[in-house]
């Protein structure tokens, strides 16, 4: 069964390639259930491969490697196309294409009526082929070719509306920030190979444990790197927030539950060789993901964007990861990846149908009261915030109170930040969701529209434009002048609300983390992280402690949220401080960096760039210009010359062949 | 008598072939008239052929017989080809010859 | 060598051997020559049977010299050379025509005894050796050889003339022969096929007994092959060549006296070659049972009498049957005999490979059958567009 | 005898090469050409490749220099030669210079060299078996992949043939190719408008 692996990405490819060709006349509604046909077929074949990998016995039957062809082949060093199944990637397999099939059924009803409509199931399908070839490469160059190609499909999903400067600028800011975090990673492959000799994970892992300090060290720092640049960590975090520029099913699949991932996957798929490096880089990593996790949840408390918000959820979401992994607790940052993508996607197509139900409206303060109207959305969506928060017995509960666990034994500095968070998190999450769907409606008082100069921008950078307009004056002009109805969303987008809330909900009990036999997913990856994994030795009294804790704080942080916003109308409403809403003026000192003396070195590498180099290309291409007008004059027209031509040169060869066997 | 025993050398077959293909040549060289600079293609064709054949014969081989009935299959093409282009042009232009045809010059 | 094949030849080579060639070949020439002034006779009495005339009845017994009379008057007829003439090509081509109807005679058998074991070898002078000229390894190929360069005389006779009826004749004539030729061809491959071999005495071998080609091959070859043959010989219905109403008198027009015998001797020649060629492929020459007498006699009894049938159907055509009209010409020869003999070869092949591989012969007809009906449907579709482009560009 | 059979052959190859370079009419060239290809079929059954000797006389004699003649006769292009002149200056003393350079040079080759090589590895398996079987066997086991190739590459030629060759109307021909100069120094612009002669 396990023999099948190759089925898991070539579906979504031939999906791909199918709508590529045919996406046009299929239309609107078939050529979405043809791509969601195809990664619902991707999902049924992980199933099958996944219990097949189940069935085979532990050891090394755990890990399979399938080599479909030499991809490069060059003197002693040659790259198969090959797939690694494992624990590891097939976990990751198992919830990316079970995401992706729920997020491409929500989308069919989502993007219905666009003129995109099969161009966007065209790219979707291409991401969920890039990405099961990032999680199932058996290299580190074939991981790469996926790395690539879903940045290139983020890319494309974020100006998927490219016709709007805004969405367009977002698209590059992504592509742009990525490339950073890119060249950290090919410089690791190629430090890798010069290290190892080869860069298939297998040599990897049985080679890391010989790997010089150093050596491991930098390659671990360059990897840090590109999963800092892939999973928005700070310094690089600023893209992820304007990526909401793209439709909401493309938030929720790239932007929150699969490619944001990619940089903790691969950390921890590289975990033999973290190991081998000095310790300073998984404290480093830690610092990061806390540092990243507590600065994105107080900006998430000041943001009127419903989808900025849950944005810089996932930043902060993403530093839990990256503090597990800094900690040594790899499978706690898978765990909480898996029930992340749940709730996150969760969240998001909740955000998606009530942006869909609102006509476009993005604005929390322009909402309230929706409970009533969108029953199903609304129940959901308070399953997904209760699992963020970390209330018990929701999936977040488990996996956020792993992470804090493990941080705990990091240093207790770095619990106490995760607290905080954790404490943020159910705040600004819980004023999402008292905003939103509770309190009195607020759509209906047309032309009050509050708010200064950043916001606007802010807005209009991460508007969505839902599926039915697609400008923001369109947005504006509907709320101002035309009275909203807010509407439950279609079947195919309330059931896969349903379905990932029941894993929201449920997700948490593959790894229950106060019975060892309970922990199914750390057995299950025990293989995969065995080189790096932390292991705990705290007695259950402090675990207990630490769950109790981290519960007061969710539940301290939805109190406060009741309270500053269940009851109170818009007016009497404390004003979030601006510092905040502007993501503490980090983009703009970015910006500002850039086009002061950032610029000046810019302008003076074009220089450069222009005059030396390009002049030494040029002046090459002048030379043979000239050489090739000397030349010119042999090319008569004349048939009859070039077969003297010919006939000479026959003769030339001739006489050397015989000349030499004379000679020999 | 005993010259009919012996078998000839391979040798004679060679510099036959050899003096063919240049007359060939020397004929594609000094001809203007594109039927004719065709047929002259052919007997250096030829000449390889019969090159083929000899060595054939000499190796043991009949994998140079093979390679001849590809040359033919693919002259045959090469010729209906040639004359198809031949046709359309001197239809167009009756009597223009190879030099006539130098629109192509640099 | 060529001849490699032949008992004589594999033997010491010496006078005896060389007397023994020498008198084949005579034995061959002044056979074809005699056959050629008799069939020249045949048809135009039973020609003239057939329209109620009498036909030559003057010199001789039932006019049978008739032929050497005319001989002898076209022999004194002034030789004329047309002035705008290729003079070298003009007096080259007759001999071009005539030369492959001798040639390909010399493969065939005409006699010996092919039983079990003995394959055509005849005792004479002391010597074995079989009743024919030559058996190379690819007889049957040599016969497609000459009658591909029997085109060369027809067609440099029309350009030579430096006139237009004959060169217009010489080129419907050619292009006539070259299109038959591939239905020619097929159906030769079919018998090649179920003979097994390429040498004539292996073909006529293969046929001993009443295992005959024609029904060995299921007929349709056979059919094939004898309206490729008419054709290729110009010969009713297919004489475009010679369509006095519209090109005076082909490509001969301009030839006179000796060079004019000369085409008119190739073309009956050519008629008795291609019904000794016929007899052979498919009615196992000169096979058919020993009645009286020794084993040897009774070869050439039999090759004979099958050729005189060959002989009377090409005179009964000529007798019966009205001219072809161009186009029609060429839309049987490559519309109707060409699909039909590669669509036999195939459901040949098909049989065959099943009854080696041992599969249900019937499942196997079944499956080709339906393959050629599936491609006669594309083929008319095909037609059908063609002639519907056709109608379109002349409309405009 | 064989020695007899190689001279007469070789006369009559290189008598027919000659006369296609020399001869001033394309049919005589076409008949030189024929003349050659027999030569040569007789050297190939001189040297046992007796069905490649049939096909070159059925492709080549019966085929291709038909089709020759064809298009000579077509287009009326059967008229005399001019070889007296030489528009390119210098190029006849260069052809045969080189001519002469290429033929000792070859002939060098084959005095100074002996023929070396091995048999093909499973040759002896067709040993014994006539030179059509030898030839049929080794088509279609080891060079099938070719053969199927060469079917395709005729395919495609007989389309090509009939695309290029097919006569399509006037107006039409001057719709799609304005250019109609080929390159005559002389270029009468009338050209152009001249309706495509009719020769058939």
């Amino acid at each position: 069964m396990v023999e099948l692996t190759w089925v898991i990405p070539a579906l979504p490819l031939l999906g791909f390639l199918l709508l590529l060709a045919f996406g046009r006349r299929l239309g609107d509604p078939l050529a979405g259930w043809l791509a969601t046909a195809t990664v619902g077929g991707s999902f049924a074949a992980t199933v099958v491969v996944f219990l097949g990998l189940r069935g085979a016995d532990g050891g090394d039957a755990h890990r399979y490697t399938q080599t479909l062809f030499t991809w490069l082949p060059a003197g002693g060093f040659s790259v198969d196309v090959g797939f690694l199944v494992d624990p590891l990637s097939i976990t990751m397999c198992l919830f990316v294409t079970g995401t992706a099939a729920l997020i491409h059924l929500y989308s069919i009803g989502y993007m219905h009526g666009d003129e995109g409509f099969s161009r966007f199931f065209v790219y979707m399908n291409l991401f969920v082929f890039s990405m099961l070839v990032l999680v199932l490469g058996d290299n580190l160059l074939l991981t790469f070719l996926g790395w690539e190609g879903v940045g290139a499909c983020s890319y494309f999903l974020i100006a998927f509306w490219h016709t709007k400067e805004a969405n367009a600028s977002a698209g590059k800011k992504a592509f742009v920030t990525n490339r950073i975090g890119d060249w950290g990673y090919l410089v690791a492959i190629l430090l890798t190979f010069f290290a190892l000799g080869s860069i298939t994970y297998t040599d990897i892992f049985a080679g890391a444990g010989g790997l010089a300090t150093t050596t491991a060290t930098a390659i671990a720092v360059l990897l840090v790197i590109g999963a800092i640049g892939k999973s928005a960590q700070l310094p690089l975090y600023v893209w992820l927030p304007d990526a909401m520029a793209g439709p909401t099913p493309v938030s929720a699949l790239i932007h929150a539950a699969t490619m944001v991932t990619a940089g903790v996957y691969l950390l921890t798929r590289m975990n033999p060789v973290i190991a081998q490096a000095s310790p300073w880089v998984s404290t480093t990593i830690a610092v990061v993901g806390a540092a990243t996790a507590l600065f994105a949840a107080t900006v998430a408390v000041a943001q009127h964007d419903i989808k900025r918000v849950l944005a810089y959820s996932t930043v902060s979401q993403l530093g839990y990861m990256f503090l597990a992994v800094g900690s040594g607790a790899y499978v706690a940052a898978i765990f909480h990846m898996v029930t992340h993508a749940f709730f996150k996607a969760l969240l998001f197509l909740g955000s998606g149908s009530v942006i869909h139900g609102m006509g476009g409206e993005q604005d929390m303060r322009r909402m309230g009261g929706l409970r009533a109207l969108m029953p199903v959305t609304a129940a959901t969506f308070i399953v997904g915030w209760l699992a963020i928060a970390g209330v018990p017995p929701f999936s977040g509960f488990w996996s956020k109170d792993e992470v804090l666990l493990f941080a705990w034994e990091k240093h207790p500095l770095l619990w106490a930040v995760g607290l905080v968070t954790a404490l943020l998190t159910a705040f600004y999450m819980g004023r999402l969701v008292f905003l939103t769907f509770f309190g009195e409606p607020r759509w209906r008082r047309a032309g009050t529209h509050p708010g200064g100069e950043a916001e606007q921008s802010a807005a209009e950078v991460a508007d969505d434009g839902g599926g039915a307009t697609s400008t923001a004056t369109a947005v504006t002009a509907v709320a101002a002048e035309q009275e909203v109805h807010p509407h439950e969303s279609p079947w195919t987008m309330t059931v896969p609300l349903v379905v990932l809330a029941g894993l929201s909900l449920l997700g948490g009990v593959i790894n229950l983390s106060f019975l060892s036999r309970l922990q199914v997913l750390e057995h299950w990856l025990e293989p995969v992280v065995e080189a790096g994994e932390h292991h705990l030795d705290s007695s259950s009294g402090v675990k207990l402690g630490l769950a109790v804790v981290a519960t007061v704080a969710s539940l301290v942080g939805i109190g406060l949220a009741s309270v500053l916003y269940l009851r109170r109308s818009a007016a009497d409403r404390p004003a979030e401080p601006d510092i905040l809403l502007e993501g503490w003026h980090y983009d703009q000192a970015v910006s500002a960096f850039a086009g002061g003396p950032g610029r000046r070195f810019f302008d003076a590498t074009t220089w450069f760039d222009r005059h030396i180099v390009d002049g030494a290309v040029n002046g090459v291409a002048a030379l043979i210009r000239g050489l090739g007008g000397v030349a010119r004059g042999l090319q008569s027209g004349y048939v009859r010359s070039y077969a003297l031509g010919v006939a000479a040169g026959a003769v030339v060869l001739v006489a050397v062949f015989v000349l030499r066997g004379v000679a020999l | 008598m005993i010259l009919a025993a012996t078998p000839i050398s391979a040798s004679w077959y060679l510099g036959l072939s050899a003096l063919l293909f240049t007359v060939g040549a020397v004929g594609l060289l000094v001809r203007r008239n594109p039927l004719v600079m065709f047929m002259c293609v052919e007997l250096m064709l030829n000449a390889v052929n019969l090159t083929f054949v000899t060595f054939a014969r000499e190796l043991d081989d009949v994998g140079g017989q093979v390679v001849v009935f590809f040359v033919l299959v693919v002259a045959a093409a090469e010729v209906v080809i040639g004359l198809g282009i031949i046709v359309g042009i001197l239809r167009r232009r009756p009597g223009a010859t190879a030099d006539d045809l130098s629109l192509l010059k640099g | 060598m060529i001849l490699g094949a032949d008992p004589l030849l594999t033997g010491p080579i010496d006078l005896t051997a060389v007397a023994i060639v020498a008198f084949k070949t005579l034995l061959v020439f002044v056979f074809l020559l005699v056959a050629t002034m008799l069939m020249i006779w045949f048809e135009r009495k039973v020609h003239g049977d057939m329209t109620n005339r009498i036909g030559p009845n003057q010199a001789g017994p039932f006019g049978v010299l008739q032929s050497v009379a005319d001989g002898i008057k076209v022999f004194f007829k002034e030789d004329l050379i047309p002035d705008r003439s290729d003079r070298f090509v003009f007096k080259l081509a007759p001999y071009l025509s005539v030369v492959p109807a001798f040639v390909t005679f010399a493969v065939v058998p005409i006699g010996g005894v092919f039983g079990d074991g003995e394959r055509g070898v005849v005792s004479m002078f002391g010597r074995d050796t079989r009743l024919q000229l030559a058996d190379p390894p690819i007889g049957i190929l040599l016969v497609l050889a000459m009658s591909s360069i029997a085109v060369y005389g027809v067609m440099l006779a029309g350009w030579s003339s430096g006139s237009k009826y004959p060169l217009l004749g010489s080129v419907r004539a050619s292009a006539q022969m070259v299109s038959y030729e591939a239905a020619l061809g097929l159906s030769v491959v079919a018998v090649v096929l179920v003979s097994g071999t390429l040498t004539t005495s292996g073909i006529v071998a293969s046929q001993h007994v009443w295992n005959w080609n024609i029904w060995a091959t299921g007929a349709v070859p056979f059919i094939i092959f004898v309206i490729a043959a008419t054709a290729e010989l110009n010969r009713p219905p297919f004489d475009l060549v010679e369509a006095e109403q519209e090109l005076v008198g082909g490509f001969h027009t301009e030839y006179s006296s000796v060079r004019f015998a000369l085409f008119y001797l190739a073309e009956f020649m050519n008629t008795v070659t291609m019904s000794a060629i016929i007899v052979t492929l498919f009615l196992g020459g000169p096979n058919g049972p020993a009645l009286i007498g020794p084993d040897w006699v009774w070869g050439p009894i039999w090759f004979f009498a099958k050729l005189l049938v060959f002989l009377f159907m090409f005179v009964w055509f000529r007798a019966t049957l009205p001219r072809f009209r161009y186009d029609q010409l060429m839309d049987l020869g490559w519309k109707a005999l060409i699909p039909l003999a590669l669509g036999w070869l195939l459901l040949l092949v098909a049989v065959r490979v099943a009854d080696d591989e041992d599969w249900n012969v019937f499942v196997v007809m079944a499956a080709a059958l339906a393959v050629m009906a599936a491609a006669y449907g594309l083929l008319v579709l095909a037609f059908r567009a063609a002639r519907r482009v056709h109608e379109v560009e002349a409309a405009i | 005898m064989e020695y007899a059979v190689f001279a007469v052959a070789a006369i009559i190859v290189l008598a027919g090469a000659f006369g296609v370079v020399v001869s001033r009419n394309p049919v005589h060239a076409a008949l030189s050409l024929v003349a050659t290809l027999f030569g040569v079929a007789v050297l190939f059954v001189a040297q046992e490749a007796h069905f490649l000797a049939a096909v070159q006389v059925i492709v080549y004699a019966g085929a291709i220099v038909v089709l020759f003649l064809f298009v000579i006769m077509l287009l009326g292009v059967d008229r005399a030669d001019d070889l007296d002149t030489e528009p390119l200056i210098g190029q006849r003393p260069a052809a045969v210079l080189a001519g002469l350079a290429l033929g000792g040079a070859l002939v060098a080759v084959v005095v100074t060299s002996t023929v070396t090589g091995a048999p093909r590895s499973g040759a002896e398996d067709s040993a014994g078996a006539d030179n059509v079987t030898q030839i049929g066997r080794l088509l279609f086991t080891e060079h099938l992949f070719a053969f199927e190739a060469t079917s395709v590459l005729l395919v495609i030629a007989v389309v090509g043939a009939v695309v290029l060759a097919r006569r399509r109307r006037i107006e039409e021909i001057d719709r799609e190719e304005p250019v109609t100069d080929l390159g005559r120094d002389d270029g009468s612009a009338g050209d152009a408008d001249e309706p495509v002669e009719e020769h058939a």
